[in-house]
């Protein structure tokens, strides 16, 4: 039996693997991509919970389906954003966006 | 069968966190997302091995069936060309390797070694007691979501849909 | 008690806080009617002064309760209330001020060329402001209405001030800001430190605040918070050094408002909050205090000999005047005080017709170089008397309303240290050679430009103008009883309040380790 | 159930009136959208009424999922002053940037939902829903010009930012269910309080949510992104942008911070102590070395986190109201001064072509448009924090829930910072009035009752909390006693 | 009576205020009936007054409570006796002749009505400072004077020496002041009053340290006014004033008040030996000092004006060996003789068109026949010519200092009588005698109108005769009788004229006849021997010649510093330290905006990482914080 320190470990390097993602890549696609990453981390760590929990059993579980949504949504709003960025500039990466600074 | 599970565990975990890696490092896009393909894969793998199977049933559905196809549908949208070599990573990833290594093992290590009030496996209710707490206890959020998905859809509409002109 | 409601039957601080104020919004929206504007702006402010002294008529002199007390619930649940009232030492300022805002209106009258009517609306928000403070007696409201003086100030030495206005302005805003916001905090702090109970609504009321103990350690902070806000206001030295270049850029108007009551109200805070409400504080920062009014009365002194600019000299002879007021305070004797405040009301006459002389040299010459200057005692005799006469004023000729304040204030601080006060007394001597070298370089020798004997002298509206100062400080010269009155009683309960806590003798060398010993 | 129908009546209200506008929309002409302001407007004021006459009720609906009671009304009622602010100040500048689409009001409603239902929540997963309900509202409208590339820059930046800050506050709300087994916020502060629970992650959880709270909020070194999204932002938006989503958050965290985790004070004070004043010397300093008056407001409300910040500090241990109640009060001073400010700069866009938001194109402006330069200076002074505006008292209570709390110390920092900021508010008055213009306006017809009214509306907000505020600080003391009593 | 005593003061102030507002477009060259009239009856009421006071009448009247401010309680209240009332007699004697000589003098200046009407405030000041019956009020009439005083000497404001010797005329003064200002506050926290009677009655109760200091600092002030050294160097460029104002001021009145006010003060002076030495060894030092300038100066009205320094330095004397009435009866008859000097001075000036430098003149004796004989009445007067005022007063005052054993100050006496003698002559024969060395300007010598003669003539009456009225029997004459009751307590024995004092008075008379004819070889016998000589001297000449370098000194030791040092606090300090303080931190801030903004740099991804290492630093800070 797996305990959930294990799962908990998972989720965390999951975790931080996206964000190290977000942080390294010029891509906004690949980005997202790397928040969804991060997002199915998170779901791991819920879903362990839910099914360790004494208390809150399944509550881990509904969190999920919510986070499945709102992930969806987001990772739409953010190829729109994409979308539009190619549309005006013909690049991706986030790098040539930097006309406001300082 | 704690075993079978514990090694199930192992190999999924490998897959999820080398896919997870291959997410980043892949120059191309196109691999990039059938690693992560792979990666949602493996964590509803997860999923089955925490008793989640709805769960893990709706993960392959929404991220393997929506959000991955979305995903490749907008690298094919802006053409899914590698892009210039030297923008590939931004030159703070080779900083970052090491905070991120640090933090997240530091992190790790104490989520790992912390003692929960935990009992033991399969807690996790039944489907009909998750489509209850849906349905009743969050109701309210759940209608909130079909709104979070017309803000999504509106914003597609707004952002890129091309107007007629 | 002294309810209003007894004593003259309508509120009147309030009508004289907001009457200036409720004209300047009248005036905001009678656009386009330039001659209107101006005769409302003189009506406001005259029916001000004349609500001043009908103030003073029925303000009873034979005691130091507040009197005209208006007292009504602001934010209750804050314990603010919206409580007004007055002593002497207010109703003195509050004529002082009522009357200097009269004056400045015919002063400016074709002075200022653009956006004349936002200039006449702002001073009618800066006297709302500065009576204002003078009426507070909720330390809330008393913030507020400190606050609400500085904008219109900022305004009119920004938008009609000269080539480095906005330096100055802004200047002027944060020195004052700066203190202000030390003060906010100190307020903040003795309001929920005077509290009965942790469950009881912060005390903002003064009255009941002065009943209060604090203890030492908070008593010296909030002292320090309080007194640096009305140090920069004084100013005292070394927070002083906006002030030359807000007078310098200032219209003459608002040097005259700056100089002749906006400095009034530094030394006005300490009277009505530092010393009622930390004792303890005062007696031990007492000659610390005194010695950096020493410093700002010969270091003003010494700084306004070698000015070039007749404004920044005036404004450099502020900062020396007024170390004399936070000397004569701070001997925490009933002589020294009372000499304070006179110091604090002549120099509000002298200085005031001071910058208006500056003011209407400068739209005969448009220069304020002295070294520019010279002789023109020939083009302008009159001008020549009258300058003399408020020259000789503010240098503390007997007979005029300086002297009694300057040497009152003396004898006080004499009291309190011999030393101390003779070396304050070389201010004396130190204000003549500037005053008279000034005088001198402007009015005497030989004329510069012959074609100044086709400028005019003083015109009757001018005259009009300094007519009233002239007269207040021959008036308080010859017969300062009529103001020391007035004053008296409240001054006197300051000292009463202030009899307990005074350790006997020593001197001030003395004291001053003393207090060192207290510090630590 | 009908119940729960009463409890989220305003939020039905909006979601009808913004399906409704969706509907409409496409089948107006673009002179017959002009009218769907006043649409949203009108459900704005009826929400809000719906609100204030629920306010003697008290009681959670969807099986504890929101909480009706004054905090939640306060709350509720300020959002949508707020949305109809927005809502008010946005017409005449979209419509002459050719974007009167009724996507816009639908997303300030949809946001305003989100936000809603973040400071009503009593529940992570209600709260969550809220957020994301919330931001993506937010990023859509910061990209909402999207032919612009600024605002499509402030979009990506908004979006990407702002994902990865909710992963972190997801992170950290899985943990906090994990460790207390449940998502009210009620139990899980017992839990919390009661324990048993391991120190280590829940510190850790502790830290995922300040983090993403504190991006939310903007408080450095979390509020990059503001500035730019902001500058990039149409400006009505950014109006919106730079009240509502930090309104609604900050009434989240004071339910975070005191009813969950009240009892771990000890740990999030003096992280909270560090962020403030990061925030205040970030949000001070940067703001005075801004030429465009955007960004310049941007870093002013980072500066204005900052004191804000100051009063979660003072609410520590969770038996102290009046930071609560500061915060409350200074939440509605700064909706109306920051929507002012900002309804002022849509005002100037709407009639010069030539604007583009710097602050040398201030220049002259009392004489070129005195009211609008009128009100600027209202709008500044009281975010200087000078009475009798709104934000004196604010700053003044503020600084009470400080000193009160025993921080005289943290007080004293606000105001040296409060003095450096008010450098920077007073640089716009000096160019509005000390200095004159040498460049001259490309006229357009800018006339707009709509904005006049808001700018109206936002001046006497202003003034008003300035000189008779204790309605509205009785309110907030109401709304935080309550809170904390349950 | 009390009449009598508040017009004195108020007619001339009525004048003034009447004059001075309405003169200028009115009364124009008619400005001086009122301000005559005035004075003219000012001066009867002080003559009825000593009348009344000689009968023995005294007047103490407080007339209104001036300042009450806590303890402090000042009246204005005038006091009436002996010596107010002869100090009245020569204000309004002086007083009136030089308003009258004004008429002709001042003919068409155009300062006509300003100069009456700053006469006119002069006489009200003065009067009110010898009414006064407390300190409070002689400090405050001792500004007043000293303000009319600056008016005059800059009544011709265009010229810049005058402009400058006004200037410097009230704040030497003001110095003085300083000293005098102290004293009260001294004499106020002491004994709690400043009424003279109340302070009088209770100095039993002061310590010695205390009344020597008191005594001093009132000293100081006295120093200033009366131009004692070191604070003599006004006096004689206050001689840019016009020349009856220099009579009136500047020789017979105003700086007498100094030795008014110690003679007022005697009570608490004759407490403090120690004090009066000082008083004396000034007054001593000043009369030899200013003796010697006066040998040597070339402006008529300069050596008139050391002379005046120096006579007031014999005052002191007198006052200092505790001679009071001695000292003053040199008062009253150095008033009268001094007045009529500068007024024949001024006749003189006149005379040549404004022309001062005595190299310049010569021979006027015969064009100037009422000027010469009056002047030469005066100059007797002053050597102590015997039988004249200057023989009687100055004998009283060396007999003395002699007879209270301070014999060294009885021989500094002698020398400067000596002095005096010859300075004296030196002008008249430089003036008056040989022949002319302008003759452009002799040609047009006139002798003046009749307003100017007429006080010549009747202020030579006193100077001749008021030594016999008022000085015999010597020792112990009239004027001792009548002060008598003034200084009764602090006076001593009485002193019995014996031969040695017949002896004394001759050897005076000797020393001062010796002046005249050395004066007279040296000018007129053998004009020659002033250049030897001063070659001869040399060093000292050229001291003498240049005042001993005062003026120099104190522009080097004060003025010069305290400028730089006003200029380097500017500088330095306002500018420097402390605007640059607060400037500094403006840019402080300034500069930490602009050091931080790189951190915004714009691109996402960079945000990102600041977001991942703030919420890093959050974790770091925590385990800080609780480790």
């Amino acid at each position: 039996m797996t305990p959930l320190q294990q799962y908990l470990a998972l989720s965390i390097a999951l975790f931080f693997i996206g964000s190290w993602g977000v942080l390294a890549r010029r891509n906004i696609i690949l980005i997202v991509m790397c928040v969804e990453l991060m997002l199915n981390a998170i779901n791991i760590a819920l879903v362990a919970f839910s099914n360790y929990s004494p208390t809150g059993a399944g509550r881990g579980e509904v969190f999920v389906f919510f986070v499945f949504a709102l992930a969806a949504a987001e990772a739409a709003i953010g190829l729109a954003i994409a979308i539009a960025m190619y549309r005006l500039k013909e690049r991706l990466s986030i790098g040539d966006f930097d006309e406001m600074k300082g | 069968m704690p075993e079978f599970q514990q090694t199930a565990f192992i190999l999924l975990s490998i897959l999820i966190l080398a896919s997870a890696f291959c997410v980043v490092l892949f120059r191309n896009l196109i691999y990039s997302a059938l690693s992560m393909i792979g990666c949602f894969l493996g964590v509803a793998g997860i999923f089955i091995l925490l008793h989640a199977e709805l769960v893990a049933a709706a993960q392959v559905l929404i991220y393997v069936g929506a959000i991955s196809v979305l995903v490749i549908f907008a690298i094919m949208l802006t053409g899914h060309r590698a892009g210039d070599l030297r923008l590939f990573f931004h030159k703070q990833a080779w900083v970052a390797v090491p905070i991120c290594a640090v933090a997240g093992i530091a992190l790790m290590v104490v989520m790992a070694t912390a003692t929960y009030n935990a009992t033991k496996d399969a807690q996790n209710p039944s489907d009909d007691a998750i489509a209850s707490l849906l349905f009743n206890e969050y109701a309210f959020p759940f209608e909130l979501v079909s709104l979070a998905l017309l803000v999504a859809m509106i914003g597609a509409v707004i952002l890129a849909m091309k107007e007629k002109k | 008690m002294y309810d209003f409601q007894e004593q003259i039957g309508f509120p009147i601080l309030t009508v004289l806080t907001f009457l200036p104020a409720v004209a300047g919004l009248v005036m905001l929206l009678m656009r386009g009617k330039p001659k209107a504007y101006k005769g409302v702006a003189l009506a406001a402010t005259a029916a001000n002064f004349i609500l001043s002294l009908v103030l003073i008529a029925y303000f009873d002199r034979y005691t130091a309760d507040m009197q005209f007390i208006e007292k009504v619930p602001w934010i209750s649940s804050l314990g603010v209330s919206y409580h007004m009232s007055v002593d002497g030492i207010s109703v003195l300022l509050i004529m002082l001020t009522a009357l200097l805002s009269l004056i400045i209106i015919p002063a400016s009258w074709n002075y200022i060329k653009e956006r004349e009517m936002q200039f006449f609306v702002a001073f009618l928000f800066l006297e709302t402001g500065l009576i204002g403070v003078f009426c507070a007696r909720d330390l809330l409201l008393f913030y507020v209405f400190w606050e609400i003086m500085l904008i219109p100030m900022y305004f009119i030495i920004g938008i009609w001030g000269g080539p480095r206005r906005i330096y100055a302005a802004v200047k002027f805003f944060l020195f004052t800001f700066a203190g202000s916001l030390l003060m906010l905090i100190a307020i903040v702090a003795i309001a929920y430190l005077a509290r009965a109970n942790p469950y009881a609504t912060p005390v903002f009321d003064m009255d009941l605040l002065e009943k209060s103990i604090f203890s030492y350690q908070v008593q010296m902070l909030a002292f320090l918070a309080f007194f640096i806000a009305f140090a920069v206001k004084v100013p005292m030295w070394p927070l002083h050094t906006w002030l030359p270049d807000a007078h310098v850029e200032a219209p003459t108007a608002g040097s005259v408002i700056l100089a002749g009551v906006m400095l009034k109200v530094g030394g006005y805070g300490m009277l009505r909050l530092c010393i009622p409400l930390f004792p303890d504080a005062v007696v031990t920062l007492a000659p610390w205090i005194l010695v950096l009014s020493l410093i700002a009365i010969i270091y003003g002194a010494l700084v306004s000999l070698v000015q070039k600019d007749l404004k920044k000299l005036v404004a450099y002879s502020s900062v020396s005047h007024m170390g004399f007021v936070t000397a004569g305070i701070f001997a925490l004797n009933l002589v020294g005080i009372e000499g304070g405040i006179m110091v604090m009301f002549s120099h509000g006459l002298l200085t005031g017709a001071l910058f208006l002389m500056v003011g209407f040299l400068y739209e005969r010459l448009h220069t304020r170089e002295i070294a520019d200057m010279g002789g023109l005692a020939g083009p302008f005799p009159v001008m020549a008397g009258v300058l003399l006469f408020f020259t000789l004023a503010s240098l503390g000729l007997p007979g005029l309303s300086g002297f009694v304040g300057e040497f009152l204030s003396l004898v006080g601080l004499f009291t309190y240290s011999k030393p101390l006060g003779a070396i304050a007394s070389i201010g004396v001597i130190l204000a003549a050679a500037y005053l008279l070298w000034m005088f001198q370089r402007v009015m005497f020798t030989k004329l510069r430009d012959e074609k100044w004997y086709k400028l005019p002298d003083l015109s009757l509206r001018e005259i009009v103008s300094l007519a009233p100062l002239a007269i207040l400080a021959v008036w308080a010269g010859v017969y300062p009883n009529t103001f020391l009155q007035l004053i008296q009683p409240s001054a006197a309960r300051l000292t009463e309040k202030m009899a307990p806590y005074m350790a006997e003798g020593g001197s001030a060398v003395e004291r001053i380790f003393a207090s060192l010993g207290g510090l630590f | 159930m009908s119940h729960d129908i009463i409890a989220i009546m305003p939020e039905l209200m909006l979601i009808a009136t913004a399906v409704v506008i969706l509907l409409v929309d496409p089948l107006l002409p673009v002179d017959g959208r002009r009218g769907l302001s006043w649409l949203g407007i009108f459900a704005c004021i009826t929400a809000a009424l719906s609100t204030w006459f629920s306010r003697g009720e008290e009681f959670t609906a969807f099986s504890h999922g929101i909480a009706l009671d004054k905090y939640s009304v306060f709350f509720k009622i300020l959002l949508l002053v707020v949305a109809a602010l927005a809502m008010l100040i946005s017409e005449k500048h979209l419509f002459l940037k050719k974007r009167l689409l009724g996507d816009y009001y639908a997303l300030i409603l949809f946001a305003t939902i989100g936000m809603m239902v973040m400071a009503e929540a009593i529940d992570l997963i209600t709260f969550f829903v809220g957020l994301e309900l919330m931001a993506l509202s937010s990023y859509l409208l910061a990209g909402f010009f999207r032919y612009q590339e600024r605002s499509i820059e402030a979009g990506m930046k908004y979006f990407l930012t702002g994902a990865f800050a909710s992963n972190f506050i997801l992170m950290g709300m899985a943990l906090l269910y994990g460790l207390s087994g449940s998502t009210n916020y009620q139990e899980i502060g017992d839990a919390v309080r009661l324990g048993p629970i391991p120190e280590g992650p829940l510190v850790i959880a502790i830290m995922f949510i300040l983090a993403g709270f504190a991006f939310k909020i903007s408080a450095a070194p979390f509020h990059n992104w503001a500035p730019d999204v902001y500058q990039g932002s149409p400006t009505p938006a950014a109006a919106f942008l730079s009240v509502g989503p930090k309104v609604a958050a900050f009434a989240a965290i004071l339910k975070f911070f005191t009813i969950m985790l009240g009892s771990q004070s000890d740990t999030w004070v003096p992280l909270m102590i560090a962020l403030s004043i990061a925030t205040m010397i970030v949000g001070a300093t940067m703001a005075l070395v801004q030429k465009d008056l955007k960004r310049m407001l941007g870093f002013s409300s980072i500066g204005h986190v900052g004191y804000l910040l100051l009063a979660v500090v003072a609410t520590g241990d969770s038996g102290r109201t009046l930071g609560m109640a500061a915060v409350l009060f200074y939440l509605a001073a700064y909706t109306f001064m920051n929507m002012g400010a900002f309804g002022v700069l849509v005002h100037l866009a709407n009639h010069n072509a030539r604007f583009n938001d710097s602050l040398d194109d201030l220049a002259g402006l009392g004489k070129r448009h005195p009211w609008a330069a009128g009100v600027m200076t209202l709008f500044m002074l009281s975010l200087t924090g000078v009475p009798p505006t709104a934000g004196f008292l604010a700053k003044f209570y503020l600084f009470s829930a400080v000193v009160e709390a025993g921080f005289a110390w943290l007080a004293v920092i606000g105001a040296l910072f409060s003095l450096v900021s008010a450098f920077f508010y007073l640089r716009v008055i000096v160019f509005m009035y000390m200095r004159d213009s040498e460049q001259t306006e490309e006229k357009t017809d800018g006339k707009s009752w709509d904005l006049s009214l808001g700018l109206g509306i936002a001046a006497a907000g202003v003034l008003l909390l300035g000189i008779l505020p204790a309605p509205v600080l009785n309110a907030a003391q109401d709304a935080v006693v309550k809170l904390l009593g349950n | 009576m009390k009449t009598a005593v508040l017009l004195i003061p108020l007619l001339p102030l009525a004048s003034f205020i009447i004059t001075g507002l309405f003169g200028k477009r009115y009364f124009k060259e008619k400005s001086h009936y009122l301000s005559v009239a005035a004075v003219a009856v000012s001066w009867l009421l002080s003559v009825y007054l000593i009348v009344q006071v000689e009968r023995g009448e005294e007047l103490h009247w407080q007339v209104y409570s001036w300042i009450a401010a806590g303890s402090f309680k000042v009246e204005i209240g005038f006091l009436v006796d002996q010596l107010t009332a002869i100090m009245l007699l020569v204000v309004s004697t002086v007083g009136f002749m030089v308003h009258v000589y004004s008429i002709g003098y001042m003919k068409g200046d155009g300062g006509y009505y300003r100069f009456f009407a700053y006469l006119n405030l002069f006489m009200f000041s003065m009067f009110m400072l010898v009414l006064g019956n407390n300190f409070l009020m002689l400090y405050v009439f001792w500004e007043a004077v000293g303000l009319c005083s600056y008016l005059l000497i800059s009544f011709w404001y265009t010229k810049q020496s005058a402009a400058n010797a006004g200037t410097k005329a009230f704040l030497v003064n003001r110095v003085g002041d300083f000293g005098f200002g102290l004293g009260i506050m001294l004499i106020f926290v002491t004994v709690g009053t400043l009424s003279y009677s109340g302070v009088f009655s209770s100095l039993g109760s002061i310590g010695t340290g205390t009344m020597t200091a008191i005594c001093l600092l009132l000293f100081m002030g006295a120093m200033g006014k009366s131009a004692q050294f070191p604070l003599h160097v006004w006096l004689p460029d206050a001689m840019e004033g016009p020349t009856p104002v220099s009579s009136l001021i500047h020789a017979a009145t105003m700086v007498n008040a100094g030795v008014y006010m110690v003679a007022r003060s005697s009570p608490i002076f004759s407490h403090s030996p120690n004090a009066m030495f000082v008083v004396a060894l000034v007054g001593a030092f000043t009369a030899i000092f200013a003796a010697s300038i006066g040998l040597v100066q070339n402006d008529i009205k300069k050596v008139l004006a050391y002379s005046t320094v120096s006579q007031l330095g014999y005052m002191f004397v007198a006052l200092g060996v505790g001679a009071w009435t001695a000292g003053m009866f040199h008062l009253v008859a150095h008033g009268f003789f001094k007045g009529l000097l500068f007024l024949g001075s001024g006749s003189v000036i006149h005379a040549m068109g404004g022309e001062q430098d005595m190299r310049k003149m010569g021979g006027l004796k015969n064009k100037t026949k009422i000027t010469y004989w009056t002047f030469v009445i005066g100059a007797l007067a002053i050597s102590g010519f015997p039988g004249l005022a200057g023989f009687f007063s100055k004998d009283s005052v060396l007999a003395g200092a002699f007879h209270k054993g301070f014999w060294y100050f009885w021989l500094v006496g002698l020398v400067a009588a000596f002095m005096t003698a010859f300075y004296m002559f030196r002008l008249i024969f430089m003036t008056f005698h040989g022949k002319p060395r302008d003759e452009k300007a002799f040609a047009h010598a006139h002798e003046s109108p009749r307003s100017m003669t007429i006080p010549l003539i009747v202020l030579a009456v006193p100077s001749a005769i008021i030594g016999l009225l008022l000085g015999l029997p010597p020792e112990s004459g009239h004027i001792d009788h009548f002060l008598e009751p003034v200084f009764e307590a602090v006076m001593g024995e009485p002193v019995h004229f014996g031969l040695l004092d017949a002896g004394l008075m001759t050897l005076s008379a000797l020393i001062g006849i010796g002046g005249i004819l050395l004066a007279w070889l040296f000018y007129v016998k053998r004009p020659d021997l002033p250049a030897k000589a001063g070659a001869r001297a040399g060093f000292l000449y050229r001291a003498a010649l240049n005042k001993y370098w005062i003026d120099e000194f104190y522009f080097a030791v004060f003025i010069n510093p305290v400028r730089a040092l006003g200029r380097g606090l500017w500088r330095w300090v306002d500018v420097g330290i402390i605007d640059g303080f607060a400037n500094g931190s403006a840019r402080f801030f300034n500069g930490v905006g602009m050091a931080l903004k790189p951190s915004q740099s714009g691109k996402a991804q960079v945000y990102l990482f600041s977001m991942f290492l703030g919420f890093l630093a959050l974790l770091v800070a925590y385990l800080i914080l609780t480790i």
